[in-house]
């Protein structure tokens, strides 16, 4: 057991990876000398040698390709992306290839691969570095989408989805990369890519969220619950495939549901599941699934944060919303 | 699947611009403009149009025969899918015809186990690389199943996108290097593919890691509608190899020994460590970019005449014969074993069963996801009134035109 | 007034745009020579000129971004990408700049550009040829997406798009082009982009689509309407921004609703539909409502493209599953 | 604002190849491996590096005080900046030290309207070509404000994405062109830059459409950690110009009247019809790539002492000083009156009131709409407790670390 934050896990279980599996490689901008801007990677290259760890050109859609090829070839990489809003000039090789080569080849050729990706806001970042486009990614057939938001996720996820056989997109909530340290086991674990996972139980209402803004969620669960509201608390975890069965067995049972995402709301991945609530439990519901997410606007710059970013006070007050009707 | 490829050593290895008969490195300026058809001087090749020999062939007769061989069988099987697809038998089909000299020659250069990622238009390529035809037809039948090529055979399924499939190239022949084999990675992609970035970060990548990629170019005049000559300013295809220190050179894709030779020469420059190259294989694509493409509008019809006289087979049909190697007997043999060996396949490839709905949805991961579970249970429940599996779209389609592809 | 199919009215709506605006120009891959693959183009370049109509390298991320620096510059230009499956290399330009230049530039820089896009599958083409990603699109802030079902409202709001101060993602449902034919005005029109349209008026449950799927959704209403069941229709035609006043008033009285679409629909933009209704209406609803979407898979080849793309009997099983409860 | 750019006419027009001095043309081979430091010799210079002159210079001395005064006061800026910055006052800053004669040199090349679509590291290019210090801070306060320049300059706002922007470029000129104005765009970035696939199609397209455009590339040695010389393998970022049948030149990027007299060159070939072409200013980033970098984790902390002898302000000094046109009264006369510009302009920044939420909501379209509409009337209820604008997101981050750009 080592007491890490989340950053620490990733880079844990990156180096527990490459000791493991010779077959594991990684790729990316700044990822070799330095690390990775936020040191993902840091220390990786001179204890796994620099043909393990390579930095690249400035080429997302080279990068990803690169990848994908290796991956074909039977190796695992592991490719970086620097900010999820520098992905978008790889997502034609996400979609059109890593995303479909399993499917254009009835299984002969596979993309067991993983593309990290630092997301979110809230660090005042410059443009384009605090994107929460995960629904672009979620909507995408033949792909996985992980966001851990603890350090114990984090590292056990990271591994299954290298040892997955199937390509997994890996966000990473740069907002809680150092905010929480936690106890977790050394040793080679996974977290199973798929099932949520229900960190707070509790009967009246039901709050649904993931990655960066769980920790928004949970504090707005502690308030409730200093309220005397019974509050079940979901992290998604895996937002494809989507664990709806997971989800609804819990709103069936609170009758209540508020869905809380960084990203904008219109086309955000709270209306899918807001959505596959209804359609499962529109009966059981008690009150609307809430929505609390981000405005219609592209992520502003650091001034504004404070105008766009989801705030403990409006989850605490969209679940308010459905108690009181 | 019978071992298509070749595994003769070339004994070559003096790096690409040996083989510019001018002694004009390719990389240097001297490489012609792309003007279709005014460029045999400063571009390799080894046999004329009228079947003359510029330079001592380094191949045997009986070799020559095999490549003339496999030239005719290629045809019959783009002539074949041309009727075919007539009938409502294929989807589009993108013919090759006139490129066959570049495809044969590039791919029975290659070892039978080399990585190759090639194009809608590579049937020929992708088969004498060990691609089988019963394959090819079912994929152009519109079955998934089609890119399951046999254990063994390291081809992908033929690239649609423009442009996305070099760099994957890259990767492979990255994993090769990595884990010490000698194969390398061949991608073929069009003068078009070029214009996309991905293209740059192909190269550049390649060049970087000096990874054993083969980049072949097949240079035929167009995408689509639009002109090579209009598609770039620079002097040729070959002299973009400069921008990432990689050699480049350009050669006479319709003769089907010089582009045997100069991707053999690339090969083993790859296989040996010496890292990628460009070569542009200047050809003519004779007949429509798809069966759904009408090129008259956008250019002349007389415009193929010329190429037809510089046509792939008859060069070395002509060859052979000035050695007594052909007959008209041979050929009516050839053509009726081809004929015959693209029957079979079609027939083949008319018998599959008819994918299902379960297989749709099982194709996707390695395991149907929880969703998909889900989504295949629920349609335990679909209504028999639904379309029965295979009768494809056209029934939804209400639309009066043919299918289209870009 | 002439009788035109849909994609007649989209070249005659650009005919008109060249002719009334000589800040418009058309740029794309086969646009000029041959009139583009599907025709939309055809002529245009003859009648107004190489210097308006060009033809582009195969090169998608060039064409938008050219076309916006364009649109900077204060040119009117319509982009076209051949086949949505072929949008994603220049996925980067729309979201990162197309969609933002208004926002970065506090209003000082705008992007008045139009990208045309063929979309949608049925007719037995290769891959990449059948795409129905418009959620990728309809999540972007800063966009608009219109996607007409009819030859009038192709005119009439392509015209619009043109018009536009903001850029107009323009899906053409390929499967329509030559579908039906409508008698339309041949006079300069537009179409609100925004509004949904209430196709067919009724009280016992809504279907809402748009685009290509419109024509199983109308073909669904009509034998719905055959059995009693009095259908309400609306063609949504504005992706974003979304009307959800329109959508909610009708569901509010029908008391059901269906939404059709051709995309998976995991992340599709009926997901969203469905939340916005619930959070809105979850009172009125009578059921929950359906998605009859296409799954979780590549839209498949042609063999399989029955198998995946939602039926007629579909939507009226979803309907009666809506009226049974 | 006071227009900051210069209307002579350079007289120039012989094409880019003419300015170099050994004769080899830009595009050749001889065109040196970009090794910083032992490349005078092939690289287009004026002024050595000791002050010398190479040549005759085809400006004045006031022209060149003028010249040394702007990179004064840029310099200024940029050490304002990076204290700033470790203050709070500044989000992330990327700092352009070592870099002011590429960035002065070149935009005092330019028109007053010409277009500028340059990068997050242009601040003293943008400045120079008409960006007032006033935005410039304000946008790296973050605020998006900082991006709305006053009518009558055409810069947009500093590009944020690696390689998005060139694009931009060739589109503005293109609509130029096609207007019939002898207006240019002027596209500046990075060495980085030209591994993306968007540098290949914007310079493709410059280049088949003939746009006025001129690309001018900052080679400062690093895309953060990852040194210029792995980042190709081609004999130098100009080189690739070839692939475009495009001209390309490598400058001495510490030379500014090197640049400008370059930059003007390419800006008066685009302006006279004769299109696009490229130009590589050598140069280094004596800085960190931004305030959340460090530097010393990947490269030598002594490497950019040869950089600080060969330091585009000194080098200018010098010259002056030898002719007589330096004294240290103007230097500390330049000094104070740029810190005090700087003050002011910073000042002005913080003054402006924090930016709203219906602000933040009404910049997405001319109008908002119908759902935005929805979500500022929500936005009436929304609870008091809610963090006051202008907080930033620090509060919400809990993160212990930095802002990090990459
Ligand atoms: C990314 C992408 N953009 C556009 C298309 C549509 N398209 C199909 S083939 C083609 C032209 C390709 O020309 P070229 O590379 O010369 O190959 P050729 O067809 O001549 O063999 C185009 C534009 C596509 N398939 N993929
Ligand atoms: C598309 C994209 N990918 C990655 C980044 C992250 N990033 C910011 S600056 C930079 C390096 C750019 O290097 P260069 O072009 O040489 O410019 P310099 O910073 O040296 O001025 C990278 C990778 C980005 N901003 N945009
Ligand atoms: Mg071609
Ligand atoms: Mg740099």
């Amino acid at each position: 057991m080592a007491e890490v934050n989340l950053a620490q896990a990733l880079n844990g279980a990156l180096d527990t990876a490459l000791g493991a599996d010779e077959r594991v490689v990684l790729l990316g901008e700044d990822i070799g000398r330095t690390g990775g801007v936020f040191r993902i990677t840091d220390g990786l290259r001179d204890r796994h040698g620099p043909e393990r760890v390579f930095d690249t050109p400035v080429a997302e859609s080279g990068i990803v390709g690169a990848a994908l090829g290796m991956a074909i070839a039977g190796m695992r990489p592991v490719a970086e992306l620097q900010f999820l809003g520098f992905s978008y000039p790889a997502y034609d090789q996400v979609i059109s290839h890593v995303a479909r080569i399993r499917n254009r080849s009835n299984h002969r050729f596979t993309a067991p691969l993983v593309i990290r990706i630092p997301y979110g806001g809230g660090i005042g970042a410059a443009e384009h570095h605090s994107e929460s486009t995960e629904a672009i990614y979620a909507h995408i057939p033949g792909l996985k989408v992980v966001v851990p938001s603890t350090p114990r996720d984090a590292r056990g996820l990271l591994l299954a989805a290298i040892e997955d056989p199937d390509p997994v997109v890996f966000l990473e909530p740069i907002r809680l990369y150092r905010a929480v340290k936690e106890d977790i086991p050394d040793i080679y674990y996974k977290v199973e890519i798929g099932p949520v996972r229900i960190e707070r139980s509790g009967d009246d209402v039901t709050l649904i969220s993931w990655g960066a803004m769980m920790r928004e969620t949970r504090a707005a669960a502690g308030a409730l619950g200093d309220e005397g509201v019974s509050v079940e608390v979901i992290d998604v975890c895996t937002l494809a495939p989507l664990d709806r069965e997971g989800i609804v067995a819990s709103v069936e049972r609170t009758g209540r549901a508020v869905v809380v995402h960084e990203a904008p709301i219109t086309g955000g991945f709270g209306g899918e599941i807001a959505a596959s609530i209804q359609e499962r439990s529109l009966y059981s519901l008690q009150a609307p699934v809430q929505r609390v997410t981000g405005w219609d606007t592209v992520f502003p710059l650091k001034r504004s944060e404070g105008h766009y970013l989801p705030t403990v006070d409006r989850i605490v007050a969209a679940a308010r919303a459905t108690l009181e009707v | 699947m019978e071992n298509r490829v070749s595994s003769r050593k070339s004994g070559l290895g003096r790096g690409l611009d040996a083989l510019i008969p001018t002694g004009a490195g390719p990389t240097s300026g001297a490489v012609a403009r792309q003007t279709p058809g005014d460029d045999t001087a400063t571009m390799f090749g080894l046999i004329d149009p009228d079947g003359a020999v510029r330079d001592r062939l380094p191949i045997t007769v009986d070799e020559m025969k095999a490549l003339y061989a496999d030239m005719v069988e290629a045809r019959a099987f783009d002539t074949k899918s041309m009727a075919l697809q007539r009938q409502g038998r294929l989807a589009t089909y993108a013919p090759f015809r006139g490129q066959e000299g570049a495809q044969i020659g590039a791919a029975a250069a290659l070892h039978a186990d080399d990585w190759v990622a090639a194009t809608y238009r590579d049937a020929a390529l992708n088969w004498r690389a060990g691609y089988p035809w019963e394959l090819l037809i079912l994929g152009r039948t519109g079955d998934e199943r089609g890119g399951e090529v046999p254990e063994g055979v390291n081809i992908l399924p033929p690239s649609i996108t423009v442009g996305g499939h070099m760099i994957h190239a890259v990767g492979l022949a990255w994993a090769e290097m990595l884990a010490g084999t000698d194969r390398i990675a061949f991608t073929s992609f069009g003068d078009g593919a070029t214009s996309e970035g991905d293209f740059h970060e192909a190269m550049n990548f390649a060049a970087v890691y000096n990874t054993p990629t083969v980049f072949f170019c097949q240079n035929n005049g167009y995408a689509i509608s639009y002109p090579t000559s209009e598609q770039t300013r620079s002097e040729s295809i070959a002299i973009k190899a400069e921008a990432y220190g990689m050699p480049g050179i350009r050669v006479d894709g319709n003769d089907v020994v010089a582009v045997l030779v100069a991707v053999r020469e690339a090969a083993s420059l790859a296989r040996s460590g010496a890292g990628p190259s460009l070569i542009e294989a200047v050809t003519y694509r004779i007949g429509p970019h798809t069966t759904a493409d009408d090129p008259s509008r956008y250019r002349p019809a007389d415009e193929g005449d010329q190429w037809e006289d510089k046509d792939p087979l008859e060069r070395v049909r002509r060859l052979l014969e000035s050695q007594g190697a052909w007959t008209e007997e041979w050929q009516s043999e050839l053509e009726t074993e081809a004929t015959q060996t693209i029957e079979r396949a079609v027939d083949w490839a008319e018998s599959i069963p008819e994918p299902t709905f379960e297989e749709m949805l099982s194709r996707m991961y390695a395991q149907p996801t929880a969703p998909l579970r889900e989504q295949l249970d629920r349609e335990g429940g679909r209504p028999p009134s639904d379309p029965p599996p295979g009768q494809g779209g056209g029934k939804h389609a209400g639309s009066t035109h043919e299918a289209v592809d870009g």
